[in-house]
């Protein structure tokens, strides 16, 4: 029963492309006489799962940013003590549909100084990257739409496309704010490639592989509950997987990283002059890019779709991702933005030592012997204890310049 | 030309897939009315007090308060408008993309208000924007804005893309743009656009 | 024209392109309409990249003629305009003005009515204060949250304004000799329930806002205001405490009944944003202790006195009159011809002259910092501008 | 150390964002169609007349002492003429209030010496008519004192007993008003 | 803080050839010394006036007063002057207020008065506001422009004799001037659509 739930897709599109196939092979044998070769019929059932899995990812993650931006709406609802979008279908659960026809139909409006196709462009390009990065993540058992050998990096790669997207919206649109707050993505982004990068660096370390499925696969066990071969309970992991955080919420501009459109200060940035659909398609991207994220902060550090068996491994997945989405809505409902001097100087002055620190420690859990249960602790003991220092030596400096809580008099 | 009767059935046909499509564009517009994060003076904290948790704006997924007015559908115009803003007003309302609703908050914004004797206060914001809802009150109760955004939600369900009474944004003859007033010597000019201010009835309203 | 230009220890010659990269600063207006300009207000600010050259603020986007109006108006007319100054404190600003034209007609007003005074306006100061803090963190991008709570617990104290003066906002609510209309004892009651909680509410504020990394690295050691600039420059309120100043006009002027009670004012040292921040939360603290006393001790008796509203006239005169408002100092100065009306009446608004010294605390600062400075100088512009 | 206050704050939202689900402090939203603040005596929004018993009945005097008085102007009023005479009658023929100038000071209920003119609780009053809609009128005014008794108990009776007084005086008092349903339904007062 | 005779005594004898008068609870002082005077109020140890709170411009008509002469109550008439008033406190010192007055000669056209902001910063946007509201030409302000109103603005609007912009062509409810404003965009009493009862 576990089985059948758990490779539904798997055999969905398994029939699927049978059926395809099939087709396939009845209209050759119309046309032809006889049905496909091996190879056409091979060539066809790819091509059909391409085509299937596209259509798929697209659907779901088309939904799931539907999804996300109701969980917001009513999350943020929540933290500030009131109900959010409740009006429109079960819960307000067809806001975005309320929305998305909304934004459709809207105007589109292109400033008559602007450079038009740069313009144009910006929001297709800025939405490209977001939906191929989850073309690298394994999304449940033998659920990987590509299985490349070196799906990190190439996911990295693909991401750090939207960087130019925002760049080219910011100037395309000539207006001031705009500009400035292209630049401040720019600035921000390619600062914290770095540290994302970096944090993902230990757990290749280990795995010894850049795929991602033999990333998730490192991360099994056999056993029912399935949890303990995550990374996260290491602590390079854990602390891995804190900076892989920090640096996804820069990287998809996500309060209290925000400061590309930081509203109080530069208005909407570098979306200031979109509207209509294109401006949805900015929303769009950010959501799906910052989902994108949480997929592979799953995939490095939390075993990507293991989980008890109690639950689907794509449904694990799924929650493990939304988990993380609802961190990162409820940091939003939190805490203030940074400044631009101060995000770079974290990204540059503490979060880079302490990704690189994190490496060494992860060699050294590397090279403990870990046969026993003693020697597993006195390997996670050591790793820790160098972890904890490496975080108060920066932390200190970081405090330093932060600034600290006052002590006030009063008049006599 | 006499119309025969299976091209009318087929209009008709036509008709009734015109009727749905323009329900479920007018039923999106009505439940996702974004306003302009746009405050003038009092009213404004009412408006916000309107989106904070005792009122709470967001029930009818309207608390998209967006800075930019290109992403923005409602403009609340809260406040007292005065001369030496009215040109900036004009200017944001021909910046935001149609469909585009107005609601003004207050008695200063549709009159002028208790300012409106005031050299340096616009007498109500119609003068050179077309308004669609009025609230009434110094400053209006939060509810009051709710239950203006309720009516321009009613106003809304109404609209027609096609036909006599089609809206704004699908009439090419309506104006796109509307005349943003230059600061004059003693007084904006022009002090009023006539194509959009129409009194009715032009004078005091004589009872018998 | 570019100049070639040699570096002194290499002996390298290097010469620019014609079309080469330089720097230019940009010119951004900010305001009208920005998102945290609170309200109508411009800033035509030079940037160098991120840094602020040149700020110079614009006024006048709400002037609403309060001035001329009220020359135009009875006495007891302009009571209700005076609410729509500083909308965020109605209450001190009624009380502003009554206490002017108080001294000028030499009304004395009954102890009753200057213990319902006292009580408005300190709750009127937790309102502003809290919402002030809301705001800041707005501004600093904390998308509302604190906003928020602060506005649930305005609601409280505005349900209190509400059920005795019958607004939320504007509350016109004083008379000259007292007020317009009694407390009852069920109100004291309520009173005394919110106040209670208050300082819960507080420390909730102070949890989420204060100890905040993110917070302090925002607010420390920016907009510095120096304590001599800010007496030059008339700075009042909290801001010019926050310099390190003492000066309080309850302390000072010892106006209504505040020599009788029990409170401290809180100093600044520094005299940045997070002071500034800071110096109002403990402000709130000590209005706290302030209602609490207030509510305990006052007085049966009238609530007025007796002064007849219709055809108020005040003797031909002139005078000026201030109350400690939240932002600050806010005087009326006032001439009467003997007649139904002021000759001439000015208001001193605090938040005005705070922001004489916008640009000093700006310069050399990001954009960024410019949006919570000002957050920080707490401007409204109904007061601004009047 | 280092995101101390960082996490104090998200404690801070987290608490409140499950609080929400069960403790009423923490979601003090009021569905506004449909409940309602019960809005207190005092609450008050526009001004309205007073009639006794039938609408002709009314209590303005057309003293124009409101007018007079009125901060921004608002209210206009005409005195009635004899027709035949031409002399005042007591009572206004014309008595408008331009609800879009009106900024609810409650000074005109203040000053009026009949207690004729009050303020009303409605404040359900947007419209897209700003010409006609705006301006009210004599009969959008006029309610009764019923009314008034229903949204301000207390106020209404100490009113009644000061009217009652001073007629007295003058004259034998009149006969009750008859039961009279209010002009306007009064607006459904639901607790939270 | 000592009175104002005292005050008087002491600012005529460290400025030379100051003329001043006491006018009720305030100082009048005249414009060439203003800025001596200020100046002396806030480097004297014993005043230290260091915070002026307070500064507005007041319009007088024309108008006549009784003066007594002779024992006998006269009428004068008093030309019309602009006068910017002045609230001097003491920071250092807690006192205060002191009045200082400063009046211009005639109210026509632009009138000019020292400026104290090189003294003060906080007169700065003040002056600002009384140069445009009022039209007094503040000498020695660094930056004298209009404040509250758009540049190309050519009124003096607190002046009392200020005309406002006619645009009373829609009153429901018009009131005094307003009315005799609103009355010229009526059209004749016969023409003039009823509005439905």
């Amino acid at each position: 029963m576990y089985n059948f739930f758990d490779q539904l897709f798997v055999a969905l599109g398994a029939w699927l492309v049978g059926l395809v196939v099939a087709a396939g092979n009845g209209v050759s044998k119309l046309c032809c006489g006889q049905p496909m070769s091996e190879a056409a019929a091979h060539n066809v059932a790819a091509g059909t799962q391409v085509v299937l899995i596209c259509v798929t990812i697209y659907g779901v993650f088309a939904l799931c940013f539907g999804l996300a931006t109701w969980l917001e709406r009513k999350m943020l609802a929540r933290i500030q003590n009131r109900y959010g979008p409740n009006r429109v279908g079960p819960f307000g659960l067809l806001q975005f549909v309320a929305d998305g026809v909304k934004m459709l139909t809207k105007e589109d409006i292109v400033p008559a100084r602007a450079d038009k196709l740069v313009h144009f462009l910006a929001p297709a390009i800025v939405l490209a990257p977001a939906l191929l990065m989850f073309g690298f993540l394994p999304f449940g058992r033998n659920m990987a739409p590509t299985d490349l050998d070196t799906a990190v990096i190439a996911f990295f790669a693909v991401g750090a496309g939207s960087e130019l997207a925002l760049f080219m919206a910011g100037w395309g649109s000539r207006n001031k704010y705009s500009i400035l707050g292209a630049l401040r993505a720019v600035a921000q982004m390619i600062s914290y490639e770095i540290p994302l990068v970096l944090a993902a660096v230990p757990v290749v370390m280990i795995v010894g592989s850049l795929s991602t499925s033999q990333i998730v696969a490192a991360q099994g066990t056999d056993s029912f509950l399935d949890v303990k071969g995550w990374f996260v309970w290491t602590p390079w992991g854990f602390a891995g997987f804190i900076l892989f955080l920090i640096a996804a919420t820069a990287e998809s501009n996500r309060s209290p990283f925000d400061i590309p459109e930081g509203e109080s200060e530069i208005i909407a940035g570098f979306h200031v002059e979109y509207s209509g659909f294109k401006f949805a398609l900015f929303f769009m991207a950010e959501y799906l890019g910052m989902m994108a994220m949480a997929g592979l902060g799953v995939t490095l550090f939390l075993g990507g779709w293991h989980g008890p068996k109690l639950l689907p491994s794509w449904a694990w997945f799924m929650l493990k991702g939304f988990l993380i989405v609802c961190w990162l809505i409820w940091l939003r409902g939190t805490l203030p933005r940074l400044r631009v001097d101060q995000l770079m100087a974290f990204a540059w002055k503490a979060m880079l030592p302490f990704a690189l620190f994190n490496i060494f420690a992860t060699a050294v859990w590397f090279y403990l012997p870990k046969t026993t249960f003693l020697q597993s602790a006195v390997a996670w003991i050591i790793t820790a204890a160098l972890v904890v220092a490496a975080y108060l030596v920066i932390s200190r400096f970081v405090s330093r310049r932060a600034g600290a809580p006052r002590v006030y008099r009063y008049a006599s | 030309m006499a119309m025969d009767e299976s091209l009318k059935s087929e209009l008709q046909k036509a008709g009734v897939f015109v009727t749905s499509i323009e329900q479920l564009y007018n039923w999106g517009r009505k439940n996702s009315i974004w306003p302009l994060q746009f405050g003038l003076a009092c009213c404004a904290i009412e408006m916000i007090a309107t989106a904070c948790a005792r009122y709470d704006m967001a029930r009818f997924g309207a608390e998209v308060f967006r800075p930019s007015p290109r992403q923005a559908d409602l403009m609340i115009v809260a406040g007292t408008v005065t001369k030496k803003m009215a040109p900036q007003v004009v200017r944001l309302f021909n910046q935001m993309p149609e469909p585009k609703y107005v609601i003004a908050m207050g008695a200063c914004a549709i009159s002028g208000g208790p300012f409106k004797e005031g050299y340096n206060v616009l007498k109500g914001i119609d003068r050179y924007i077309p308004v669609d809802v009025h609230i009434p009150g110094c400053p209006p109760r939060p509810e009051a804005l709710l239950h203006a955004l309720i009516t321009l939600q009613k106003q809304i369900e109404q609209d027609h893309l096609t036909g006599k009474r089609k809206l704004r944004a699908y009439d090419r003859e309506q104006k796109a743009e509307w005349l943003v007033p230059a600061y004059g010597e003693h007084d904006l000019e022009p002090p009023r656009n006539p194509e959009v201010w129409k009194p009715e009835p032009q004078v005091r309203p004589e009872a018998k | 024209m570019i100049q070639p230009f040699t570096t002194p220890e290499s002996g390298y010659t290097l010469i620019p392109k014609e079309g080469a990269i330089e720097t230019q600063t940009i010119e951004v207006s900010m305001g009208p309409h920005h998102p945290s300009t609170h309200g109508v207000f411009r800033m035509d600010v030079v940037l160098d990249g991120e840094e602020v050259k040149r700020l110079k603020p614009v006024f006048g986007y709400l002037h609403r003629n309060h001035e001329q109006l009220a020359e135009k108006m009875n006495w007891l007319g302009s009571i209700p305009f005076t609410d729509r100054l500083d909308y965020f404190c109605s209450m001190s600003n009624n009380w502003a003005y009554c206490h002017a034209v108080e001294q000028l007609a030499g009304i004395k007003v009954p102890e009753r009515a200057e213990y319902i005074r006292v009580i408005m306006a300190e709750l009127t100061r937790l309102i502003n204060h809290s919402c002030l803090a809301g705001f800041l963190l707005s501004d600093a991008g904390a998308w509302g949250t604190p906003l928020l709570y602060a506005f649930r617990e305005r609601e409280k104290i505005l349900d209190l304004f509400e059920s005795v003066s019958g607004a939320r906002m504007m509350c016109n609510y004083m008379r000259f000799g007292g007020v317009r209309a009694d407390v009852s004892d069920d109100w004291l009651a309520c009173a005394r329930k919110v106040v209670e909680n208050y300082p819960r509410f507080l420390d909730e504020l102070e949890a989420l806002i204060t100890g905040n990394e993110i917070l302090l690295a925002r607010t420390q050691q920016v907009g510095i205001l120096p304590r001599e600039l800010a007496i030059n420059a008339s700075v009042t309120g909290p801001m010019l405490r926050a310099s390190g100043v003492d000066y309080d006009i309850r302390k000072v002027d010892r106006y209504g009944i505040y020599d009788r009670f029990d409170f401290r004012v809180p100093l600044g040292e520094v005299g940045d944003v997070y002071d500034r921040y800071y110096v109002r939360i403990l402000e709130m603290r000590e209005s706290v202790k302030i209602l609490q006393q207030a509510l305990r001790d006052i007085p049966e008796g009238p609530f007025d006195a007796g002064v007849k509203m219709r055809n108020f006239k005040v003797p031909a005169g002139d005078g000026y009159g201030r109350i400690e408002a939240p932002k600050g100092e806010l005087g009326f100065y006032l001439v009467s011809d003997g007649g139904t009306r002021p000759y001439r009446y000015h208001v001193r608004a605090p938040s005005f002259i705070n922001l004489t010294i916008l640009e000093d605390m700006c310069l050399g600062h990001k954009v960024a910092d410019v949006i919570v400075i000002l957050g920080s100088v707490d401007i409204v512009r109904g007061e601004v501008d009047r | 150390m280092l995101g101390n206050g960082l996490l104090q704050g998200l404690v801070v939202t987290a608490r409140n964002f499950i609080r929400s689900y069960f403790d009423p402090e923490r979601l003090t939203t009021v569905q506004y169609p449909e409940e309602r603040v019960t809005l207190p005596e005092n609450s008050r929004s526009f001004p309205f007349l007073v009639y006794d018993g039938t609408p002709d009945n009314l209590r303005c005097v057309a003293c124009k002492i409101c007018e007079q008085e009125c901060p921004p102007q608002c209210i206009y009023i005409e005195v009635e003429r004899d027709p035949k005479t031409g002399k005042p009658v007591r009572r206004p023929r014309v008595f408008d209030i331009d609800y879009s100038v009106c900024m609810q000071c409650q000074i005109c209920a203040e000053v009026c010496p009949f207690d004729a003119i009050k303020m009303d609780q409605v404040y359900e009053l947007a419209g897209t008519d700003r010409f006609g809609g705006m301006l009210h009128d004599k009969a959008a005014l006029l309610k009764s004192n019923e009314y008034y008794h229903q949204i301000r108990p207390t106020e209404a009776d100490e009113v009644d007993a000061r009217l009652s007084q001073s007629k007295k005086k003058v004259s034998p008092p009149i006969a009750k008003p008859a039961a009279v349903p209010p002009a306007q339904p009064v607006p459904p007062k639901t607790d939270v | 803080m000592e009175t104002l005779n005292q005050i008087k005594d002491r600012i005529e004898a460290a400025v030379p050839s100051v003329r001043l008068a006491i006018e009720g609870r305030s100082l009048v002082v005249d414009r060439e010394h203003l800025l001596e005077v200020a100046r002396f109020l806030k480097n004297d140890a014993e005043l230290a006036m260091d915070y002026v709170s307070n500064l507005c411009a007041v319009d007088w008509l024309p108008r006549k007063v009784k003066v007594k002469e002779g024992g006998q109550d006269v009428e004068k008439d008093l030309p019309g002057f602009l006068e910017v008033v002045y609230d001097f406190y003491s920071m250092a010192k807690k006192h205060g207020p002191l009045q200082l007055r400063c009046r211009t000669d005639g109210r026509e056209g632009m009138l000019s008065l020292p400026s104290i902001t090189p003294l003060f910063r906080g007169a700065e946007f003040q002056e600002r506001e009384a140069f445009d509201l009022y039209g007094i030409r503040f000498k020695g302000h660094p930056d004298l422009r209009r404040i509250l109103m758009w540049d190309g603005f050519k009124d003096f609007p607190m002046r009392k004799d200020y005309q406002q912009p006619d645009d009373h062509e829609w009153e429901p409810t018009p009131h005094d001037e307003v009315l005799q404003q609103a009355k010229k965009h009526w059209p004749a009493p016969s023409a003039a659509p009823v509005k439905p009862a």
